[in-house]
């Protein structure tokens, strides 16, 4: 197993390397000069050119990554020109925020989500399966500003039940928790539903139910753990879009999320918190992706001995 | 065995296994590991063994659909294997295969006609309304009408979907016809049907066929000659009423004896083999068929038989033989 | 099944039944507060005085720094630290006597040197000081005695004293400096009445009150100052009762919010201005004809009412209203008839096309501002097309030099943190400010304008300044190297028992005042 | 009547399409004697695998469903049962094994565990107990090192391995009846023989009775006692194994018997049955075979040959067969 | 699967039904804007800005007095558009690539594999962000980043999909017959990617409208004054509380055209191909 995953982190590594590529070049293809925007409106020349020098944006593309990449072997991801403040301590204090709001966004869209599909599956096109499948889709076609916006105006301001944004309470995490899990409870589960729809269909089901198993052990030991195998994928894959895809949710709720740091930074041309902040992301999703192939592995014998 | 039309001569397809970043090689899978054969005009050559023998891998490699690791085949004298692309074209005209699955063989967006106009289309073959007479005999010949031919697969059952597949393949006109298991998928009652159809056509066009199969019962009606293959070796070949009457090679001869036969009375003595074909990833050196052979001599893990002649065009690679013939 | 989904329909109703009855917002009841939320548009920066010029940070330092000089809630110049001042008749000496007793938060001891420090290292070319504009003038600082501090000016200087009242110009702690180096903007030392107790980047500055504070001391223990990029968020959080000051309030939102029992609103005059630069080296724009008929063509009341929903005034001088010398020069009306009739007389009866590029998310409205614009040049047969840029793009594009200009009729704004005439005029209209360096935009040049204009500024005679200014008013107004539209009001919401705070109109709050009523 | 085991009467299951109803099953009756084994053969989409199901009352619902007769199994009607008693019989006292051995087990569970769980439900035993017992089972269908093999996944046994298994499995509850159906379909000629032999071996040692559902009439003649054969849904022709092979009486029967290639005799051609399965939506009228028989007359279109009494254990449906035209023997 | 068995699949599924009449609805919308709008969705009336509806302007008129219906109406050719053009741009894109490296395997695959993972690891909603910044903000930029994002997806699709079909026999058949690669993939390997392809298609637009609205939020969507519903919606959120009708009729319909391209999608991976997943 170990030698398993030093392997996966081997062959993560040209990856991470073309995001750095990708995310360095794609910055500095943005138009706007960072100089100008970070000196400001009454800045001099001189002032702009010196901010210029700082960032080392005199000197030619090369040049610059060879310092980037110097940095960055030495575990060193720069400071920001803006705040002043190393790039990890920027990303730090928003992990935690983005890290919660993920995973109770995510615990919530999977217990529903599976419980949901599970039930659906079992019986298709029934009442229940119809409502849910509604209502999850109903979530998911609201922009989901929008639909923050009324949770906010209903729950926060009309009701006064939830603080309507910020951090520091559980209370706090509510609203910003369920306008996030509504696209990925919607995806788990119809994903829930369609694998356990499948996996009932399925010769070894036929033969547990040949043994004379009730039901309810034919679907929870028989079924579910088939199914899980392609349900765990989506969960991860939402695991990496959430961590820095909360970009929406996270400025409705004034949540200070790694989302949010990226694009406050792409939008005010802080280089190195983007360039760190989206390789901190990608780091993670891969991570995550190994997380997932060896939870497969539990989970699936075959994969396990092939 | 003088007008031979292919002649296939140390045949061998491995499978890499690769793992790590960079596809590093650490085995392989011996699917074909050195099959010579050879089949002459207008001749039936059965290719049985059980699954996983590398039959249907041996019909793909001389077709070059995959590429073989080593060996040669010679259609006509000419080399497959050294053709380039231009020839390879003209050697999809000389031999065609028709597949066993009739459900996953036959594109379900195609209609009838576009699935057997396509070979036409492809070698430029006959054009508008002469190509579409060519495909309503096509149909007619292997027993579909002229209605047909606007439907689409799914619209057929097995056995007619199979004599789609045969049009297509007949379509070119080719020499060389591979069956790979053309029957088995088939219901008794249609497999009948086919198989005759298959006899009707070798008739009318003079064609050679090499047919694969795992049924021995089937392979015994149609086939000229036999050759049994085992993890990629064929162990015996002879004419198919010699083979049936004196199968020399354990294996053969377990094969034969396992066939049920729809006779309650049949007298039959089973040999029964112990154990499964093992995995064609790590062989035993020698025979391969030692972890199973009833007559297992210290000779059989040392060294690999040789497919040798033993008379009357009776190949056999077996070193039980050679000790009691000697 | 059937019970579950009968259960689900109950809630929803019930949920639905109380959000109809719910009605007015939930006031947690006001126990003795101690503490503020102050819910901003953007994060805070960085907490060094001398690097900032963003306006949420400005806020911040203004409650942890103090100046030399401030401006007091009736927007005059005051004593803050410096306890009286005094120039020599030239104008190029000012003396300042410093307040005694004055001591930072980390025990330092203000005086004179301290001065002296902050002084240099504002005019230090490798500290980074975005605002230098403010305090160049400035050739050298001397220490006469302990709390005595000479400055000499390059020049003489009207504005001078004003400046020294800039957030940016605050005083730190030498020691600090001395102490965190690089990191100074994340762990600020002031004299001010707030000092700062947490810092959660993104989420939230906690001030506690300074309790060592030379001036008043605060009644609010503690100021928290939350990041919320969203106005609708914002305003929900007071609605809530999340937050108790906020400020950007949508301008659409004030007579409602005005009705609301628990908040009280105040809207009042700013130093934003808003305008469409016309580069005057474009083909139709150079024509002052052009320019003048864009500006008849535009209802700029229509945009105030309408628009802006009374938050903003239309202006009648390049200058605003609140800055010295303010002259009334008198605004372009609207009257599209005349507009059609300049542009005729300049060659153009039909109109031509043209681009307008704007930002959207900077200036109150500005997206929507544009739209309209574009409705009122089309009906004078001018077509003019939008070009959104974002914000960082809109800037280096707008501030290239001449030669590589694209602009053509763009929206911009400006809000100096400095109430006197030069802070606006000078940098906009004068010929040496074109970009890349300076903020003439439109590369506007009228060598009248700028003799008058650098006189205005090296005139120390109040009189002469604002015959000077109040001209230069005139021409430029004539010469519209821009459409003229409004100043912006700012709209801070806060709890109705909230009082004393101050909202100036430099887009600044000061809390120090503040305490909560019974 | 003591030895009856299973008696099926008039066993309709039809099921429900968005094309209509089709009759899988249409009113099909047999018998099943302990320790006794019978073939049902038939081609693809004859009823003979939802005949299977529906003893074991496993049927997919929806689409389909028992809609008439009942299925007295130790004098109790399986079908009026409710559906948690009936699943107390299953896997306990009637068995199944299927076709596709690669995929009849569940590829996430050891082989053990999937053995162990009719014990634990049906007999109550605790996990060691259940342990042992699957051991033994494995050893009973000549598994080599049960002890170790029993920890082992499915995908690490090959397809004759895992048939045995699912053998051992239907066998932990020493049921009195095994369904199997085409038990040795997926699998190789040398390992059919294996699985054939073993399939006889249980019928003698343990007299679990076998019904035997294949549509190869070679592992019938080897291992069946009697034979059922069914086309369209119904019952045509039933006999002693002997007398099916040595003189069918169904035109059908004969003509499937004619069609297979033989090892033990050589033609020049084989003999067909024209024409294809009907579409089981549009059944013809009478007779379902007479499109394709090659005697058909006009009673065969008009009316449907009732399943009649033709000699010593001998049934068949068919207007012509009474007539003595059918046994050309 | 001909189309006759997937619509008689499809009229089972009511909500899937559902979803057709909705999307239908919509595009005929779409197609006779001009016909159905009452008045000029452009023409401003500052000051009548924000009235409530009425009998003359049905929806009201929005915070520059222009008429929502009208711009509703034309919006809905702005807003399928924009869903269009981003699915002819993921999998123009995506489908080629998807479809090279299944067909082809070995090194190509390994290559266009490790691309799709950089794109993957890649924040989506930054890419899309920096694409409308480099490109300038514009619907048209918005749809190519909205494409851009998509290609992963579709390349990941038809790359597993392509896998099966590779090795199905009647590929093998087509390479017997002497096909060449390229035709092999144009005739028999895209046309059977088609069903999932129309599913993921479905999807990706109504998914396009979502972000095409949530750009307009972060300032980055349809220039003014174009009446694309994602920008209507976001600049009139400012109203929500003062004039509800000019966010809320907006935001109603893109839910409404969402939900039903996402009824359909799913309806047709019913219909079409029950094993798809994602």
């Amino acid at each position: 197993m170990g030698v398993y995953i030093a392997k996966r982190l081997l062959m993560s590594i040209p990856v991470l390397l073309g995001v750095i590529i990708l995310v360095f070049l794609m910055v500095r293809m943005v138009p706007g000069d960072p100089a100008v925007v970070m000196a400001g409106e009454q800045a001099t020349a001189e002032q702009v050119d010196a901010i210029r020098a700082e960032l080392h944006l005199d000197k030619p593309l090369p040049v610059q990554f060879g310092l980037f990449m110097h940095d960055l072997a030495k575990g060193d991801l720069g400071r920001s020109p803006r705040t002043h403040a190393p790039v990890s301590e920027e990303i730090g204090a928003r992990l935690g925020n983005s890290v919660v709001l993920m995973f109770t966004s995510l615990l919530l869209a999977t217990v529903i989500g599976v419980a949901t599909g599970v039930i659906s599956a079992v019986k298709p096109y029934s009442l229940f399966d119809s409502l849910a499948m509604l209502v999850s889709l109903i979530g998911v076609s609201m922009p989901v500003f929008w639909l923050g916006l009324m949770f906010i105006l209903l729950f926060s301001v009309q009701l006064g039940l939830l603080p309507a944004a910020g951090t520091g309470t559980w209370l706090h995490l509510v609203l910003p928790t369920v306008c996030l899990a509504t696209v990925p409870l919607a995806m788990i589960s119809r994903m829930t539903r369609s694998c356990v729809l499948e996996v009932m269909g399925q010769d070894y089901i036929r033969t547990a139910r040949a043994k004379g198993l009730p039901e309810r052990v034919v679907i929870a030991v028989h079924a579910l753990k088939n199914a899980f195998i392609p349900i765990i994928t989506v969960v991860g894959l939402q695991m990496g879009n959430l961590l820095g895809g909360a970009v929406l949710t996270e400025n409705v709720f004034a949540w200070p999320g790694l989302g949010r740091l990226m694009v406050d930074s792409i939008l005010a041309r802080d280089y190195p918190v983007v360039q760190g902040t989206v390789l901190f992301i990608a780091v993670c999703f891969v991570f995550i992706n190994i997380l997932i192939d060896v939870l497969y592995v539990y989970l699936d014998a075959r994969v396990r001995f092939d | 065995m003088s007008d031979v039309l292919l002649a296939v001569t140390g045949l061998k397809k491995y499978f890499p296994l690769k793992k790590g970043l960079l596809g590093k090689t650490y085995g392989h899978v011996k699917a074909v590991d050195g099959v010579s054969f050879a089949v002459a005009k207008g001749e039936t050559l059965g290719i049985v063994g059980e699954s996983g023998c590398g039959k249907s891998t041996t019909a793909r490699v001389i077709l070059r659909l995959i590429e073989p690791t080593a060996g040669e085949a010679l259609l006509g004298g000419r080399d497959i294997f050294a053709m380039d692309a231009r020839e390879l074209r003209q050697l999809r005209r000389r031999m065609q295969i028709v597949f066993q699955d009739p459900f996953a063989s036959l594109d379900p967006r195609m209609t009838v006609a576009d699935i057997v106009a396509e070979p036409l289309r492809v070698h430029g073959i006959a054009a508008g309304t002469e190509r579409r007479e060519l495909i309503r005999d096509l149909l007619r010949t292997v027993g579909l009408s002229d209605a047909h031919m606007g439907r689409h697969p799914h619209e057929f059952s097995g056995g007619q979907r199979q004599r789609i597949g045969i049009a297509r393949a007949l379509s070119v006109k080719p020499e060389l016809l591979f069956l790979d298991e053309p029957v088995s998928a088939l219901d008794v009652s249609i497999q009948s049907q086919i198989v005759n159809l298959f006899q009707d056509l070798q008739q009318r066009y003079g064609l050679t066929y090499i047919f694969i199969a795992h049924d021995l019962a089937v392979v015994k009606h149609i086939c000229d000659r036999i050759a049994v293959m085992y993890l990629g070796r064929v162990v015996e070949t002879a004419a198919t009423a010699e083979l049936f009457t004196r199968p020399l090679h354990p294996y053969t001869q377990a094969l034969l004896s396992a066939i049920p036969v729809p006779d309650p009375d049949a007298a039959q003595e089973r040999i029964l083999l112990a154990g499964d074909v093992p995995n064609p990833v790590d062989l035993p050196p020698g025979c391969r068929f030692q972890t199973r052979c009833r007559f297992k001599l210290p000779v059989c893990a040392a060294a690999e038989p040789e497919l040798t002649d033993v008379g009357n065009g009776h190949c056999l690679a077996c070193h039980l033989h050679r000790v009691s013939s000697n | 099944m059937k019970k579950w989904i009968a259960l689900l329909v109950v809630a929803v109703m019930f949920a639905a039944l109380a959000s109809g009855c719910g009605g007015g917002s939930s006031q947690k009841p006001a126990a003795v507060k101690d503490s503020i939320v102050v819910a901003q548009g953007t994060d805070i920066e960085d907490l060094d005085p001398h690097g900032i010029a963003s306006t949420p940070s400005a806020i911040v330092t203004e409650h942890i720094f103090d100046t030399l000089v401030t401006l007091d809630k009736d927007f005059k110049i005051v004593p803050r630290l410096a306890e009286s001042w005094q120039s020599s008749p030239d104008g190029k000496e000012w003396t300042f006597k410093l307040r005694k007793g004055v001591k930072f938060t980390d025990g330092t001891v203000f005086n004179a040197q301290v001065v002296k420090f902050n002084i240099e290292r504002l005019l230090d070319p490798k500290v980074k000081v975005l605002l230098r504009g403010y305090i160049d003038q400035v050739a050298k600082v001397e220490v006469v005695d302990e709390y005595t501090v000479k400055m000499i000016l390059k020049y003489p200087h009207a504005p001078f004293l004003a400046r020294l009242s800039s957030a940016s110009n605050a005083m730190l702690s030498p020691a600090a400096v001395a102490k965190y180096g690089a990191d100074i903007g994340r762990n600020p030392v002031g004299t001010g009445p707030y000092k700062v107790k947490e810092w959660v980047r993104g989420d939230k500055l906690v001030l506690e009150r300074n309790e060592e504070y030379w001036g008043a001391k605060p009644a609010i223990k503690t100021v928290v100052f939350k990041p919320v990029p969203d106005n609708n968020t914002r305003l929900a959080m007071l609605e809530a009762g999340d937050a108790d000051i906020i400020v950007r309030v949508p301008p659409v939102e004030y007579d409602r919010l005005s009705k609301n029992a628990n908040v009280k609103v105040v809207r009042s005059n700013s130093t934003r201005e808003i305008y469409m630069v016309m580069n005057v080296n474009n083909q139709y724009l150079k024509d002052p004809r052009v320019r003048q008929a864009l500006n008849y063509a535009v209802n700029k009341e229509e945009i105030v009412n309408g628009i802006l929903k009374g938050a903003g005034k239309a202006v009648d001088s390049p200058l605003l209203q609140e800055m010295f010398p303010y002259k009334k020069v008198g605004a372009y009306e609207f009257n599209p008839t005349k507009a059609k009739q300049l542009l005729a007389e300049a060659g153009y009866p039909n109109g031509f096309k043209l681009t307008i590029h704007h930002p959207v998310g900077r200036y109150l409205e500005d997206k929507r501002l544009v739209e309209a614009i574009q409705g009122y040049l089309k009906n004078v047969g001018i077509d003019a097309e939008l070009k959104t840029m974002e914000w960082a793009a809109y800037l280096t594009f707008v501030r290239k030099p001449a030669d590589q200009a694209e602009t053509q009729l763009f929206l911009m704004g400006w809000g100096p943190w400095i109430l006197d005439g030069d802070q606006m005029l000078y940098p906009l209209f004068v010929s040496g400010e074109f970009p890349p360096g300076g903020n003439n935009y439109g590369f506007y040049k009228n060598d009248e304008v700028d003799a008058l204009l650098k006189k205005g500024t090296s005139t120390t005679v109040e009189k002469d300044r604002a015959d000077a200014y109040g001209k230069a008013q005139e021409l430029i107004m004539k010469d519209a190297p821009w459409i003229f539209l409004h100043s912006e009001m700012q709209i801070v919401a806060m709890k109705k028992n909230l009082d004393g705070v101050v909202v100036l109109p430099i887009e600044q709050l000061r809390l120090a005042g503040a305490k909560w009523a019974q | 009547m003591t030895d009856r085991l299973l008696t099926v009467n008039d066993l309709k299951t039809y099921f429900r399409t968005s094309e209509g109803v089709f009759p899988a099953v249409d009113g099909v009756s047999f018998h099943l004697d302990k320790g006794e084994t019978v073939g049902l053969v038939g081609e693809s989409g004859c009823g003979k695998s939802v005949t299977a199901l529906s003893l074991l009352g496993l049927v997919p619902d929806p689409p389909g469903r028992i809609v008439g007769g009942e299925i007295l199994f130790q004098g109790q009607d399986l079908v009026a049962l409710p559906a948690d008693e009936r699943r107390k019989i299953r896997g306990n006292k009637i068995s199944m094994i299927f076709q596709e051995p690669m995929t009849s087990l569940n590829p996430v569970y050891t082989v053990g565990m999937q053995l162990m769980e009719p014990l634990r439900f049906h007999r109550g035993l605790a996990k060691p107990e259940a342990r042992a017992r699957a051991i033994e089972a494995l050893k009973q269908v000549g598994i080599p090192a049960p002890e170790r093999r029993i920890d082992d996944y499915p995908h690490q046994l090959s397809g004759g391995m895992r048939q045995r298994v699912m053998i051992a499995m239907a066998l932990t509850c020493q049921p009195q009846l095994l369904v199997a159906d085409e038990p040795t379909t997926a699998l190789d000629v040398t390992i059919q023989a294996q699985i054939l032999e073993l399939l006889k071996s249980i019928k003698t040692t343990l007299g679990t009775a076998i019904l035997l559902i294949t549509h190869d009439l070679g592992v019938v003649a080897e291992t069946a006692q009697r034979v059922i054969v069914m086309y369209a849904g119904k019952i045509v022709e039933e006999a002693p194994v002997r007398d099916i092979f040595k003189s069918p009486f169904h035109p059908y029967t004969q003509g499937l018997l004619a069609s297979i290639p033989r090892i033990d005799a050589t033609v020049d051609r084989l003999s067909t049955i024209e024409g294809v399965v009907p579409n089981p939506l549009h059944y013809p009228a009478g007779c379902r075979f007479q499109p394709r028989c090659p005697r058909a007359a006009a009673q065969c279109v008009a009316q449907e040959p009732p399943l009649v009494a033709a000699g010593p254990g001998r049934r068949v449906a068919c207007w012509l067969a009474d007539k003595g035209v059918a046994g050309d023997e | 699967m001909t189309w006759i068995a997937v619509w008689r699949q499809l009229k089972r599924n009511r909500l899937a039904l559902l979803g057709l009449v909705i999307v239908a609805f919509f595009i005929a919308v779409a197609l006779f804007a001009p016909l159905l709008a009452p008045h000029d969705p452009l023409a401003q009336s500052i000051a009548r800005a924000g009235e409530t509806p009425s009998a003359q302007h049905l929806l009201g008129r929005d915070e520059l007095g222009r008429d929502v219906l009208s711009r509703l109406i034309y919006g809905a050719r702005i807003s399928l558009t924009v869903g269009l053009i981003t699915v002819v741009i993921g999998a123009g894109i995506g489908v080629p690539l998807g479809a090279i490296s299944g067909y082809f395997g070995g090194r190509t695959d390994l290559v266009i594999q490790r691309l799709i993972d950089i794109m993957l690891a890649f924040p989506a909603m930054l890419l899309a962000i920096v694409l409308v910044s480099t490109l300038g903000v514009n619907l048209e930029n918005a749809m190519i980043a909205i494409g851009v994002v998509s290609i992963p997806v579709y390349a990941r699709l038809v790359r597993g999909t392509t896998l099966v079909l590779r090795d199905i026999e009647y590929v093998q058949a087509a390479r017997a017959i002497g096909l060449s690669n390229a035709g092999i993939i144009v005739r028999h390997i895209i046309p059977n990617l088609l069903s999932p392809l129309i599913v993921q298609s479905t999807l990706q637009i109504a998914t396009a409208i979502l972000w095409a609205a949530g750009l307009s939020f972060l300032g980055l969507g349809a220039q003014a004054p174009t009446p694309e519903w994602g920008a209507m919606l976001s600049s009139g959120r400012t109203f929500i509380r003062n004039a509800p009708h000019i966010v809320t009729f907006p935001g109603l319909t893109i839910m409404i055209t969402v939900l039903g391209l996402n009824l359909l999608g799913d309806g047709l991976r019913d219909a079409l191909d029950p094993r798809m997943k994602l």
